[in-house]
This record gives structure tokens, C-alpha cells and sequence, in this order.
């Protein structure tokens, strides 16, 4: 994404200057959101915007319709502009029923557009969403603009001659709704008429209901006669560099990187895992694409995983295992076996709400403590951050590159929000990314499991099979000659300084720390790590246009640290360290350069809204003794 | 053949580790029967892969020069599913002990049972934790004194080789540490079993559970307390081989019987190595009223995981597509 | 009794909270059912726990207006076993599904049965992990297609109430989620039952695996798929009671024959709940070929672990000491 | 221990003014080697001499006679003054075979009294100790004093008239050797001879026996010629407080603070467990004393053990789990689960080498981190760690105390080789000790699981039983106000808020940090934790003698810190922190006060010498320019 420094003011639908805007589309789990805001996508990606999807699925598999818990929906953000998160505030919001809107309807702006479906306020549904009195009829939505339309008998309506009965006929109310927005947004609904035909291609009366429902919406907005101040708005186009794009999500981007890591790597994969949300989408998509050098093993659970991962790796293919809180913890002890015997292994922690069992279903940043120190004994290993849906690409293969070239575990981290989350992505040429393929050893004159690059200090990997490579491996301390077991005191000490050694020096094989945005000294700098990227970067862009002089820094390499980080923070006054947890990198930052890092903590399960980020900037400079 | 391959023998097998077992320990008959079984086995040496938990047994992998990995404890079933899922070719053996494998690792022992991963697991059945100094295990008869029991464990003990029936193994033997002959033989059909091959070994540990199997190994009471299960041979055991076991199919229940005139060989229970009710009577023949079954106790062929793994990725594999072909698939679009 | 003690009902133990399940789920009505049983057990209310792991069935205690715990994926058995020892007097339940109960919780699940730790563990067989939006589980038939299983699953299946056998479970039944009153007997058995007595539930997911138990479950077609075995009553089934098991002595194996004219049903197999190898065999029927068994599989009377940790402990006590006699006894000096 | 500041000068046994001794008695794991080694603690102890003693063990469980590695040892330091460690350098050193003489010369000061029993110096032991010549001839024991006598042969003649066979006559070598170490250090053998009555009471012969090579030992010394310099030494009494003493290793200590903990907080425990090197003595120990209100599980795995004291807890019972290293790994999500729940729980984590199976008869500090960071999710939880022996047992009641009352857990840090080392302690009178009793509530009027103390934030525990609080507890985030699940944010956001201030809140509970030796401020503080105590303090003792300003500060509170803490550390100009791992403490002081402490890391298996603490005070004096 380009980043565009124009002034961006505060703005609704009905300003002129209308840049970017947040839609989000709610309904009943039954009521087809996410395929909804998956076609708008689509259309809205087509037209040239640049975007951000964020999928709100309910927790629960299948409530009961009409239940608040119910809920499901799909938000995008999209303009002119370099788009990083989802938006913090809804300009548009679609509601498909009573629990849709009342769980949703406080994220709407002040003067924000919403549009419901009347058929779907029952007495019924409103009971179900809690409502004493009718929210389209009580005032309660004076301060925003209101399309209130019965869906429901336009749709009915519109798919009568197709012979679909009450319910099906029902089905397609997302469709007809999706035509609206469609209209209203000016974009072109040939795409979605043409996945609609390919979805239903088996059941052509279905499909030809659907597009009518989606073009009997387009032709609703076109003639009827719509309240004051709803209108047809052009967003313009967004300046992104040429190429071919789809829309990634962040945990199709991890997966394929791992394939992506493995191809450049010239080694086989073998990711084994244990379902646990929100990381399951990652063995689920994995386990559809052993057609690439990767097979997948659902294990019994998360201490196997790691075991077979680490078992795998053994036997001369990277195991990859991957989890998200409970089963990190799980797998612990597996990984410092992985440490200790210097075997690779790509640890993926898509991390969720803790502590325990937590919030399952909500992001946050908490384990980055676990995954720095929650090992026991002294098992260092390099741990890796992605920042945004995209970006999972990169870091899985820089996690490949790693623990191939390192033969160490290396743990990579992800979250809620970046799995699920999407954005366009320029497909990369793959021809173009540099390659790091794995040389096993196999030269049996002078073999022994304790041999090392001298440079990168990584132990050998002597593959079974090899004739004449016969070896031990094991968990108990192990003499840094020969690699038997040894319970030697200065060769503990020797082999834990190496350990440690090893890490470290991955530093020097690491990109230097740079600016995302700004300058690289200044008054403040915004620190951030993972999925904060986003919104982070909104922020400071937006403290910049007001003039204040701050950087945006995003840490992907959090062990080892890149060397010239503490020179970069040394150049500001005061650094802020926003944080999805209590605070657990500021910790990091301030034991490793002493610096009196402010943080900005945020544990609701929630992702870092910009305007969040932007007010403690603004709190930062006035402690500062400066007005912003 | 014209080419010469040199034949490999016992001490190929050995490496040059100080064997750290007390002295007279059960484990070191094992390690020579092993070691002594090896040239013989149809896989190379580079193929052979020994896995173990934590233990005084799974110290083992040490002390035979072939690829070896002395994992954490109990978890050497997973590693093991591992290593085979990433290397198909390798012959993984996986050695464990009644703690290591049916304490902290009956999890896994379970699952590499019932998934019928293509490895054998011998278990070191002391009945005690040895290396952590003594403390009885799931396997120690209750009323054991030990340093976390000294008023006598009050806890059931499991039968390894019922519990590995119920997980549905498809191979299943017994043998005891000292018998040479009897636990090379054992071990050879496991080794040739596709799937997973369990093997439960009666291992003497001097120290701390001294002569539990004493009625089994004693050369004179042996006879009278242990009974050598064949396919398709009666059971007949004693010293005179002047006992039999009946099935009393009534009661489904076996019992012990005086060979004599009226009641000869051929009115006895003849061992059926592929039924699986028979396998968990047999299993769980104790003394003093019984004798105790070694032998290979149950077999059976079953898809085995590995194989059925390989084969659908293979099957997938055949439609290939290249990594560029993978990212452009699906919804795409140009911006110029 | 003079003093009037309000009876309870449903009601007392259904709690406030908003019912999580899809529609259609089987939990519902085993709830309904435990709820309404709960009045007429012996133990009060407020002994009554009910402890779960993770999934959609282990959301059970928070609909259960009694003492309840929801824990972690899998370790229910192990917070039960310490709760029990904490306070025999508490009745304690475990609920958990097929992947809570024998995926990550196998081990847990295979020691409180071996250990006989008084508890009642129900097992919510849905073949499938819902919770986790439908992946295939342990007890998945080989070829489930899942979001992780996309070509077929390859694992061969376990059978709960078969391995619950081999771990020497003392109490072994199976029913169906939607036949209450079945059911309720057999969970009021259980609940008599002094050690661990183990039910598994056939529990339909409307979302990810609907109508894998049609056979068992659909009013027409039960009768001629599924037994139910009583104890001292001959194994009869089919709509017109025209079927039943017997046992082929000399194979060891059941077989089904009709009831005729020459077979009467004093020719069939009696159900006999105290013997084990019979019920390893009917817990293993399975369609199309066998009717399924539902009913008390199993049931022995053997030591309960907490009973006898607790009788050792108050052994112990009898010859107690003050905890400053502790501290002075055995070698000590005085300096002055 | 009176800390007694007298000038302490480098000494040898021939120097007149001796005021303590180290030895160190080593032999074949046959040898009775830990038999002897108590035996003379016993009699030491009586005499009057501050002590400290630690037993080394082989790792493996009986090896082969003869061999190194079955070499059994037990070192005792003994004098006037205070003793804090089994000391550095051993003065005497008794070798009952070459192995033993082979594996434990090195520690021997030069000038040092050996004691060997030449009768064990046969062609094959000297073969298994692979010695080339024998170092009884060779004069590579030049440097040394060489007391070597054929104890073998004097010990048959000594039993003969009992009538033993040759090899139960030389099982009785140790006791000959410990009347020959009693005569030279001028202790009473009564004690020992009423001990050995008493253990073979049954086998009067055998007690018989042994009485009588005791008695020939030490008449060995009054009456044989022994070399130039080798006589009878007096060693001064020390000045300890008056009371009833007895001899606590570490183990013992902390199972008995277990069991007065239950007592003075008035409910019951239950020890559930899972045996592990070096933690399982804490099992043993416990197993016997069940006539308390203790119960023991022996559990089928450390998550097992785990969740069972968790299951306790709920239940009314207050769980205690323990482990070291792998076994610590596999609780951490159990743990997570009674912090998110609020029950009690105490976690004993008797830390071992690491990592992974590491160096499981060795001893570190090496789980600091994972104690303090080890689980997903922000979950704080108090960590303390005990510095001796004997403060293991306030250390365990405190951990009771603050999970009781906190309703957290608690981990307790305890090492390899506090748990195995012991000392001298005076037996407090029980009625002094300050109790804490547990409230159940019990008022089903008002009552939900989520009442709390406003003081602590504890919240209520309800036990199963009582009538009338019926109430479901779980993992996932809960409602403050109503203790049922809740998804909401800012629910969530306020119960992060106040598990993180419940355990910042108990800093005002604990006492402040105080100094363990010299002023509150100064040139040089040297801050522990854990077993480190004791080299620790030797080395300020020492360092002040030289005229240092050094201070010594013992942190037994890890999390959360005493509140004075950083003003304190503030007071000096440099603070230095040695520590059995890479440097993990260091980092929470350096994050937490911004301070530019320095390390003094030491992995090697070992505990600290005094030496290399006093070596690395110099250090730093030279680095602030002053000359120490
Ligand atoms: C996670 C973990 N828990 C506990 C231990 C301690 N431990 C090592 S071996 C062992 C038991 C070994 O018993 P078994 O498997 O029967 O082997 P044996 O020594 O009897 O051959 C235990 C408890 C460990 N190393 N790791
Ligand atoms: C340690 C851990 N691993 C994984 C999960 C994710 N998880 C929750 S429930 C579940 C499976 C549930 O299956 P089952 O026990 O059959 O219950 P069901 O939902 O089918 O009733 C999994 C994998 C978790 N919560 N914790
Ligand atoms: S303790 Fe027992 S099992 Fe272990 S090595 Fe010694 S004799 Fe063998
Ligand atoms: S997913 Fe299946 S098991 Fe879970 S609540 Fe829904 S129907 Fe029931
Ligand atoms: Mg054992
Ligand atoms: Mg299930």
C-alpha cells in the first residue's frame, strides 16, 4: 500500500470530499454476511480502492436465530487512500434484524447511514434482541440517517418467478441488500452476478433468483425516491502500484508462506496441529494443499503436535506445529527439546484472549511473554511478529529461513485479528524471492552431531537414512565435542553461552530496524509490534498532518531484537509503546536500553482503534509540555 | 549376488557410551538381544531409528549404533509418528517404560495404537520408576511400598497389553528380558508387522522391584507359571507340560486343567493369534492361578496410517500446481 | 419423617444463563434429562459437581444449577480425581465429548477408570469436534471428511466404551442422548456405582456429523440396529423381537440369527454384566452387521481409590502428632 | 545465623587460629558415604560449630563399583562463625577408593589433608578411575598432606571378633573413617555410637561391629605416628542463639512450612504430584506425613498432579503441586486456569539444569522466567523463592498465606540444591507462629462467585457442600459483576485491570526489602535471590573485611517486588546481580527501576563459590575507578 500524505479530514457521507468510508454488513448467522461483505470486497477491490475486511463471526457455532449472540458480520474499510484497518467507527451499517442493530449500532458515526431490513422488526425479533420498544418507531435512531425498507417483501417480490418457496425466497434478501450498496457506491455488480452463476451453477434457479434479488436492490436505489442526503457517492480511486492482487487473509498468507518457505528451503514440511481457535484455519487450509511439499497431521493434541513436528525435523523434514494460548502453553516443554537439540521447528501462536481458556474468539497480544521466556531453563530463540494480513507471507518464510539456517525453533507470532482479517495483496513473482536451501550433511569422514558452522554457529543436520551418520540426539546436556551426553560443568556453561550466543548472533542476519513512518529522531516515537501495525500507522500519519513530529516504528524481529534499535529509540524523546496486552514488550524495550518507554495498554479483546492511538499521542506531546 | 557386502554383527550395533544401567539390570540382556537381532532385520543400519521418552530403559537409543533420539518423557510415541510421517523408509522403534509409556505417556501409546503407526514399541515392564529412584508406577500390584507409597499403593494397576487391546493395537506380544530366544523371536515378528507392533517385556530391575517376575524367569519354576502362546498350537504348559488351558465357554472364562487321559492335548484351547476375545483373555492371565501368556498374542492386519497418509497426499500431488499457480488462483485482479 | 423437606425439581436445577447450543443439538436433551434425574438421587444439591473440559458438550455444568466447574481441554478426570480427594462427600461428575474426553484427555480419562476414582464420567460421543467447527475426532469413522480431513480422514478410529474396558473401567454402559428414560437409567445406575463408572452417550451435531447415529436413533429403523442388553436376559432385538446374538463358542465370536421355530431365544446369549469378556464383545458391535449395544455393558465391585487413600490416611492419623512434635522429633541439640 | 565480623584470613589446617574446616567425604556409592557424612553433622552439631552440609550424589541410580561416576560425596563446612555455604576449597578430604580420589582432588586447597584408604588402591579400581600410575606413588599428590592408610585391613581386624565375613567386615571402612575424622577434629563419637545401637538394633553383631571400628578409627589417631602436621584440631564453638536445634535440608523444611501453613490457615491440603529429580523428596517427605492435614496424589503427570490441586482447591482443599524443570513446562496451563478462576494453589519448582532434560541432578536458577512469564496470557501470580534451607520453611507458609488469602496462585522457587543441602535449625516454638485462618463464606443471602474482598480483590471461595452457593467457575473471562462468562470488552478489560492489581496490591503486604549485611546505601549492592544466599553473604562478609562498601540484599519476594525496593537499589552507586542463570532477574530490576545493574551469570550446574562472587565485587570496585 502507497502511503498518500494528504490532509484527511474528519468527514461523513454527506461532505463533499469523501475519501474513505467503513461499511459494515450484520445479520443473523443464517443471513449470509460474510458472503455479503465477501462480494462487496470483491466489487470494491475491483473498482481500484485500496481496502481492509475484518469477519465478526459470533462465538457460538449456531445460535438461534434471532439471538443477539447471533450475530455475524463483516466490516471493510476502503478509499483513496492507503487503508490499514478495518476503520474504527461505521459509516454505513447494514442491519438484518433487531439483534444486527442493537449490537452493532453504537460503532455507527454520529449522522452515519443504516440501513435495516423493517420486514425483520417483529415483535418477535425484537423481544429476541431485548428492545422494549421498536428502535425504527421509538427515535432512538434520530441521530443517524435511517433507510428503513422491508427487505423481506422486496425480496419475496423480486424472486417470485422462480418458483422458490417462503424460506429460500428469503435466503436471498443479502443479495437484494448487497444491490443497494452496491449502487450506492457506484460499483460494477458484474462480478458478483458472475460468481453467483459459477456458485449455483448446478442449481440455475438459485443463481437466477440471487441476481435478480441483487439487481432488484441496484434498481431500488436507482428509483426510489431515498430520504434527504442519501445519494450515490464516488469514492476515488486509490493509488496502488501495478499488478495482479487478490485479497488475502492473514492466515492463507501464513500458509502459503510456509509452502512458500519450504519450496525456497528445498525441503519438505510437515505441520502438525491440533485444532484450537483461531488457529485451526491454518491446518485447515495447509490440509488442502499437500499437493506442495508439505503433508499435515492432525495429532491427538498439542504436546503431540510439537513431538511429531520435532520428530519430524529429526528425520530431515521441517516440522511446523501451531496453536494459539492454551496449547502454546502446551507445547513448551517440546520446544525447549527443539532448543536443546537444536533441531528446526516453525512454532505458529495465533494468539487470542487469555489468560486460560479466555476469549477465545477475540484478538489479542499476550503471548509475548510466553513466547520470549515461557520455557524452562535457558532456551532462548528467535521470536517473529507479523504486522499485517499480508505481511504473514514474508514473516513465515523469514521463520523457515531461520530455523533452517539456525537450527533452532523459532516462534512466529499472530494473532485473532491478523488471521482473519484480509487485504489486497500484489502477488509477489515467486521467481523473485531468494532462495536458502537447507544442505544436509552427508559426509561420514569426521561426522559427529556436534559439528557447527563456525559462522552461524548452527549444529549440523545429518538426516537418518545417511549411511554412516549413525547418531544420538537427546534432550540431557550434550558435550560441545562430541555431542554424547555430559555432565560436565564447564561444558554446561559452554553449551548455554553458545545457545545463547547463537541467537544473538542472528541479529547481524536480520534487516536493520527501520522507519515505517517519519523520521528517524524526533520527539516521539509509536513503537508497535504485530497486528498493531494498522492502526498505529493511521495514527501517526494523522498526528503528522496535525504537525507533530512522530515516527511509527513496527518491531517484526522480537528476538533477537535488530542491533540498531536502540540507536533509533535513543533519537526521540519519548517513546510510546502501544500494547494488545498489560505490557509486556515496553518491558523488553526498557530492560534492554533503559529507556522510560511509555506504554498504552489495551486488553478488551478489541483490536487498537486509531483514534485511540492518536489521543495518546496527543497525551504524549502535552506531558511533553508541547500543545499539539 | 557378486557384489560383497560385508555382513554386519552384534558389534556393529554397540557404541562407545558407557553403559549407565546398575549392574544387573534387565536392560542389558535386552540391549544384547537387540543388538545381537539387528544384522538379520531386513532394514540397513542408517535405517534404523531408536526413539525413547525418559527412563533408565530409554536410555537405551544410547547404546545402539544406529540413529537414535532420547526424546521427553512419554512422548516418544509422537516423535516417533513423526519422524515415520516425514520418513516413511525408516524402521522406528520406539522404547519406553511402564511410566514413561502408560504413566505420562498413555496418551500417545494410545493413539499410535489406534492409528496403527507403522513402528514398534517395546515396553520395559519394571513395574517401578527406576531412574527417578523407585516410586511405583500404573503397573505396580497394589500394595506396593515405595518412597511416594510407603504405606502401600492403593491404586489398580493396568495391564499393558490389555490397555494397548483396547486401543486397539494390531500387534500384540509378551516377552521377558533374560529369554534370549524367546524375545529376539517376539521382537522379529514385530519388526516384520506392518503397523504398529506393541511388545510388552517383563524386565527384572534389581534394585527396586527385585523378583516381582521371579515365578516367570526362575529355570524351575518357570514352566509351572508361564505359559508359550503359538498360533494355532494348544496351550499347554508345566514342567511335564502336564497342564492345559480350557476355555469354559459357558462362563467365557478360561481355566486351568490336568493333562490326563480323559482330558488330552487336543481338548484344549489352541491359540488363535487373530482373535481378538482370546487375546484379552490371555493378556490377562495372571499368576498364581494362572500362568502368565508370552508369546505373540494378537496380530492383525489393519491399514496402517503412514501408508494411508502417504497415499492421499500422493494421490493430491498427481494434480499438482506450482507455488505461482497457487497465489494467482482463485479471485484475482490487475491494477495498471 | 415429620420435618417437611420441599422436593426439588427440573426446574431447582436449571440455572439463568442463555442456553449456547445450536438448535436441534442432542446436549439439550441430556440436559433436560440429568436435570430432571437430579431430584431423585441421593445426593443433596449442593453435592452435587459437575466438571467439564472444553467443548460444546463440556458447556453442560453452566446449565446445571449445582456446584460446576468448567475447566481445560481434556483434564476434567484429573480435576475431579483432586476434587474427590478433597471431599469424598461430593458426588462428582464428568462431562466430556469424544475430543475432550479421548483426544487430548486420553490419559486422564484412561487413569481415573484404571484408579477407580469414584465418579461418574459421561462421554458426549458426537464423533466430531464441534466446538472447533467440526473436525474430525478420535472416534471419527475412517473417510470423515472435515475441514481437517479434507480427502477423508485415514485414522483408524477408537472405541470409547472398548478402550474404557482394556483401562479396567469398572462401570461400562452406552445410551442415546434422545432416549430419556433409557438414559436416565442407566446415568441412576452409574450414579450407584462405588468407582468409576463410565456412560457413553450417542449424541447428535445437527451441524457437523448429523445423523450418524440415524440407524440407533430413528424410530423405525432402531429396533433392527441396536440391542439393549439387560443383565440375566437374553440378547433379543429387531421390531418383531425376531433377532438375536449368539455366541459362536469355538470361533469366540458373536453372530446374529433369527428367532425361529428351532431357535428360541433360551438359545441366546445372556446378557451377564459381570463379565468382562463378554462385554468387550458387545461393546464392540457395530453396524450394519450387528445391532449396536446400549445399556449396562459392564459392572464390577472393586476397590474405590479415594476410599482407600482416605482409610489410609485416617490410619495414619490414629497415631497422630502435633506438628511441634514434628518438629522436634527425631536428632536434635540444645545450645544454651 | 549470628553474623560475626571478625577478620577472616585465608587459612590451612596448619595455621594456628583455624576457625572453620570444609570436608568432604567421597567413596562408591556402596561406601556409605552420605551415612558418614550425616553422622559427623551430628556430632559437629553438638559440639557446638556453626555448619552447613551438602550431599553430591551420583546421577546414576547404582553404577558399577569402582566407576567415576558412581562416586558418592558429602561435603560439610563446620567453624566459629557464621557458615552460609558448604564452602568453597575443601580442607580434608577422606577418598575411600581411586574414583573418588580422581573425581574430588581438584577441590582440594593445596597444603589440604587427604585421607585415603590405600587398601582400595588396587590395579583394577585405579584401572576404573583411569588413573595410568598410582597416584599414591607417583607424587602427584605432592601438593597435599597424604594420610593414607590400608583401612580395609585395619577394619577386618577391628570386626574380626564378630565374626562377619570379609565382605559385611568391610562395609564397617566408613566407620572406621569417621572415628579417625571425630579424633581429628576432637568431636564426642557417643552420638554415633547411640545412633549405630539404635539402626541395628535388630543385628546386634552388626551394631557391634560397626561401634568397633569407630573405636578403632579414632584410637588410630590418638596412638598411630602420624605425619609432620597432621594433629588434633580445635575448632572454636560458635556463638548461635540459644534454643533447640535439629540438622533441615531444604526438602524437609519445605514440606514441614507446607504442613504448618495448612495448620495456621486452618484447612486442608492436598500434595499432588508427579515424581522428578530434584523435586521428589518434597513427594517422599510429604507421602509420610499424612497424620497431618495432608494427603497425597501421586498423579499420573505433572498436568494431572496440576489440575488435581486445582480440583482441590475449588473443592475446599488448598492444591500444592511440585516439579522441577519439563514437569514445570506442563503445568503452566493449569496454572493459567486457577489464576483466571482466582483459586488457590502453591507450585513448588525446585529448579534443576536446564534446558529441556538438562542437567537433572544439577542445580540453577534457570526458571525465573518461565515462574514469572511462563503462561498465555496476562496472568500474573506471586513468585517467591526461598535463599537456605531453613527459610524454606517460612518460605512455603508465606506461599499458603498469599494463596489463601489472595486466592492466586503462588510459585514457590526452590533449587537442586537448596532442596538437598542442609543446616542447622532452630526449632521454632509453634504457638509463636502467626496464623491466617481461611474464611469460607457461607451466607447463601447475596451470595455469586464473583464477591471480593475490597481490600485484597480476593475473591470469595465457596465451597461445594455448602447449601445455597451453588455456582459454576470456568476459564473463559468472566463478568465482574456477575462471575457468569462474559465476551463484553470492557468486562474483559476490567478484569485484566484487576487480577494485574490484585497481585501489584500485595506489595504492601510483605515486608519491605531490608539489607542482609553492611549500610542501606553505598559504592556496591549485591542483590540475590534464591540459593545464592549464602556464597552471596560470604563474599560481602568478606569484601567488607577488606574495607568494601558492599551491602548484600536477598530478594525473597520476585513478584511483586517490595515496594522500597528501587529507592533502595537507588542508594548505590552500582548493583551488581549474580544469579545460576543468564541473567533473568536482572532484566525485571533493569525494566522495572531503569537501573544499569550488571550480572554475574554462572550456568554451569553448580552453585556459586565465594570466590567468584568476591572476585567479581572486586570487578566492579575496579570498574569505578576505585581500587578495592
Ligand atoms: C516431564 C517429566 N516428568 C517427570 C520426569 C521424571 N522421570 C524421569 S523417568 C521417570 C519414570 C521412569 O519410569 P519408567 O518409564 O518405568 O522407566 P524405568 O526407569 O523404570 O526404566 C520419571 C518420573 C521427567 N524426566 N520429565
Ligand atoms: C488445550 C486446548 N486445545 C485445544 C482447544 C480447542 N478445543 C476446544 S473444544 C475442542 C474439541 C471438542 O470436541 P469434543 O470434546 O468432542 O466436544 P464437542 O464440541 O464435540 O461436544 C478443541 C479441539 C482448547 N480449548 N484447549
Ligand atoms: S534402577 Fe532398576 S531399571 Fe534402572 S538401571 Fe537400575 S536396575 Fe535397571
Ligand atoms: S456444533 Fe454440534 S455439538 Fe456443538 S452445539 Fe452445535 S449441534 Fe451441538
Ligand atoms: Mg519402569
Ligand atoms: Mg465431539
Amino acid at each position: 500500500m502507497e502511503l498518500v500524505e494528504e490532509k484527511l479530514g474528519e468527514h461523513h457521507l454527506d461532505e463533499k470530499h469523501v475519501v474513505d468510508v467503513v461499511v459494515r454488513f450484520a445479520g443473523d448467522s443464517g443471513d449470509g454476511m460474510q458472503l455479503t461483505g465477501s462480494a462487496f470486497t470483491q466489487v470494491t477491490a475491483l473498482y481500484g480502492n485500496d481496502l481492509s475486511t475484518f469477519p465478526d463471526f459470533p462465538a457460538e457455532i449456531r445460535a438461534p436465530v434471532g439471538a443477539t449472540f447471533g450475530v455475524s458480520a463483516f466490516q471493510i474499510y476502503f478509499g483513496a487512500e492507503d487503508v490499514t484497518t478495518p476503520g474504527d467507527e461505521v459509516d454505513v451499517l447494514v442491519a438484518m434484524n433487531p439483534a444486527a442493530l442493537v449490537t452493532n449500532i453504537t460503532s455507527l458515526v454520529d449522522g452515519g447511514l443504516v440501513i435495516v431490513d423493517s420486514g425483520a422488526f417483529t415483535a418477535k425479533n425484537l423481544h429476541k434482541a431485548k428492545y422494549e420498544s421498536n428502535p425504527l418507531e421509538d427515535g432512538s435512531l434520530d441521530p443517524f440517517r435511517v433507510l428503513d425498507i422491508d427487505i423481506s417483501k422486496q425480496v419475496l417480490a423480486a424472486v417470485e418467478p422462480f418458483g422458490l418457496g417462503h424460506k429460500d425466497g428469503l435466503r436471498c434478501k443479502n443479495m437484494w441488500t448487497l444491490g443497494l450498496v452496491i449502487w450506492l457506491f457506484d460499483r460494477d455488480r458484474k462480478p458478483t452476478i458472475e460468481s453467483l452463476e459459477q456458485k449455483f451453477a448446478s442449481k440455475p434457479e438459485i443463481a437466477k433468483a440471487n441476481v435478480a434479488a441483487l439487481n432488484a436492490g441496484h434498481a431500488y436505489g436507482e428509483t426510489a425516491e431515498l430520504p434527504v442526503g442519501i445519494h450515490l457517492y464516488k469514492i476515488p480511486k486509490a493509488h496502488v502500484p501495478a499488478g495482479t492482487y487478490r485479497n488475502m487473509t492473514g492466515a492463507t498468507a501464513l500458509a502459503w508462506g510456509l509452502i512458500a518457505g519450504g519450496e525456497l528451503a528445498d525441503i519438505d514440511l510437515l505441520f502438525a496441529s491440533y485444532p484450537i481457535t483461531p488457529a485451526s484455519n491454518l491446518l485447515h487450509e495447509l490440509a488442502n494443499r499437500k499437493e506442495f511439499r508439505i503433508n499435515t497431521f492432525q495429532a491427538e493434541d498439542e504436546i503431540a503436535a510439537v513431538c511429531a513436528a520435532v520428530g519430524a525435523s529429526f528425520a530431515g523434514t521441517l516440522g511446523v506445529t501451531s496453536s494459539a494460548g492454551p496449547g502454546i502453553a502446551l507445547k513448551s516443554e517440546g520446544i525447549a527439546l527443539a532448543a536443546a537439540t537444536e533441531l528446526p521447528l516453525v512454532i505458529v501462536n495465533t494468539q487470542r484472549g487469555g489468560p486460560s481458556t479466555g476469549l477465545p474468539t477475540k484478538t489479542e497480544q499476550s503471548d509475548f511473554n510466553i513466547a520470549l521466556y515461557g520455557r524452562h531453563g535457558d532456551a532462548p530463540m528467535p521470536v517473529l511478529a507479523a504486522a499485517t494480513p499480508c505481511d504473514c507471507f514474508e514473516v513465515a518464510i523469514e521463520a523457515v529461513r531461520l530455523a533452517t539456517k539456525y537450527m533452532t525453533p523459532v516462534m512466529l507470532l499472530s494473532d485473532g485479528y491478523l488471521a482473519n482479517a484480509s487485504e489486497p495483496w500484489k502477488i509477489p513473482d515467486v521467481s523473485t524471492l531468494q532462495d536458502f536451501p537447507v544442505n544436509f550433511h552427508d559426509e561420514a569422514e569426521g561426522f559427529k552431531p556436534s559439528l557447527r558452522n563456525d559462522e552461524t554457529l548452527a549444529r549440523v543436520w545429518a538426516k537418518p537414512g545417511t549411511p554412516g551418520l549413525e547418531h544420538r540426539l537427546g534432550g540431557i546436556e550434550r558435550s560441545y565435542d562430541s555431542g554424547d551426553i555430559s555432565y560436565d560443568p564447564e561444558n554446561h556453561q559452554r553449551m548455554t553461552d553458545l545457545r545463547q550466543a547463537k541467537i544473538a548472533g542472528i541479529s547481524s542476519d536480520i534487516p536493520l530496524q527501520e522507519v515505517v513512518l517519519g523520521e528517524t529522531t524526533g520527539k516521539l516515537a509509536v513503537v508497535g509490534w504485530g497486528s498493531t501495525f494498522g492502526a498505529i500507522h493511521q495514527a501517526v500519519k494523522r498526528a503528522r498532518l496535525e504537525g507533530l513530529e512522530v515516527s511509527h516504528i513496527q518491531v517484526r524481529y522480537l528476538s533477537p531484537l535488530p542491533p540498531n534499535l536502540g540507536n533509533l529509540l535513543a533519537g526521540f524523546d519519548t517513546v510510546l509503546v502501544p500494547e494488545m496486552n498489560t505490557g509486556q514488550f515496553i518491558n523488553l524495550l526498557r530492560a534492554e536500553y533503559l529507556i522510560e518507554a511509555e506504554g498504552l495498554s489495551k486488553v478488551s479483546g478489541q483490536p487498537f482503534k486509531i483514534g485511540e492511538i492518536l489521543a495518546a499521542i496527543h497525551k504524549e506531546y502535552e506531558l511533553m509540555g508541547e500543545n499539539p | 549376488m557378486s557384489e560383497m557386502i560385508p555382513t554386519l554383527t552384534l558389534k556393529d550395533f554397540a557404541t562407545d557410551q558407557e553403559i549407565r544401567w546398575c549392574p544387573g539390570c534387565g536392560d542389558y540382556a535386552i540391549l544384547k538381544t537387540m543388538q545381537k537381532l539387528m544384522p538379520g532385520l531386513e532394514q540397513t543400519k542408517e535405517n534404523q531409528v531408536f526413539v525413547s521418552g525418559i527412563g533408565c530403559s530409554s536410555r537405551f537409543p544410547y547404546y545402539m549404533n544406529t540413529y537414535g533420539f532420547h526424546t521427553i518423557h512419554g512422548r516418544a510415541p509422537a516423535l516417533a509418528t513423526g519422524i515415520k510421517l516425514a520418513n516413511p523408509e525408516l524402521n522406528v522403534w520406539v522404547i519406553t517404560g511402564d511410566g514413561d509409556g502408560f504413566s505420562i505417556g498413555g496418551n500417545h501409546m494410545m493413539h499410535v495404537l489406534r492409528r496403527n503407526v507403522d513402528v514398534q514399541l517395546l515396553l520395559f515392564n519394571n513395574e517401578i520408576y527406576g531412574l527417578t529412584k523407585g516410586q511405583y508406577s500404573p503397573t505396580s500390584a497394589v500394595g506396593t511400598r515405595s518412597p511416594s507409597s510407603p504405606q502401600g499403593s492403593v491404586d489398580l494397576p493396568l495391564a499393558p497389553c490389555e490397555l494397548a487391546l483396547g486401543a486397539g493395537a494390531t500387534f500384540v506380544a509378551r516377552s521377558i528380558d533374560t529369554e534370549a530366544k524367546h524375545l529376539s523371536g517376539v521382537v522379529k515378528l514385530a519388526d516384520e508387522h506392518r503397523g504398529a507392533s506393541f511388545v510388552e517385556i517383563l524386565q527384572n530391575c534389581p534394585i527396586y522391584s527385585d523378583g516381582i517376575f521371579e515365578n516367570v524367569k526362575n529355570k524351575k519354576l518357570a514352566a509351572d507359571f508361564k505359559v508359550e502362546v503359538e498360533h494355532g498350537k494348544p496351550l499347554v504348559f508345566g514342567k511335564e507340560r502336564n497342564k492345559g488351558i480350557q476355555l469354559d465357554s459357558q462362563a467365557l472364562k478360561l481355566k486351568v486343567v490336568e493333562l490326563s487321559e480323559t482330558v488330552s492335548e487336543a481338548k484344549l484351547l489352541v491359540h488363535d493369534e487373530n482373535n481378538k476375545v482370546l487375546a484379552q483373555m490371555l493378556s490377562t492371565m495372571s499368576g498364581p492361578d494362572f500362568p502368565v501368556a508370552v508369546g505373540l498374542i494378537y496380530r492383525q492386519d489393519k491399514a496402517s496410517y503412514v501408508d494411508d497418509s502417504q497415499k492421499q497426499a500422493a494421490e493430491v500431488r498427481k494434480n499438482g500446481i506450482s507455488l505461482q499457480e497457487l497465489l494467482n488462483s482463485g479471485y484475482t485482479w490487475i491494477v495498471e
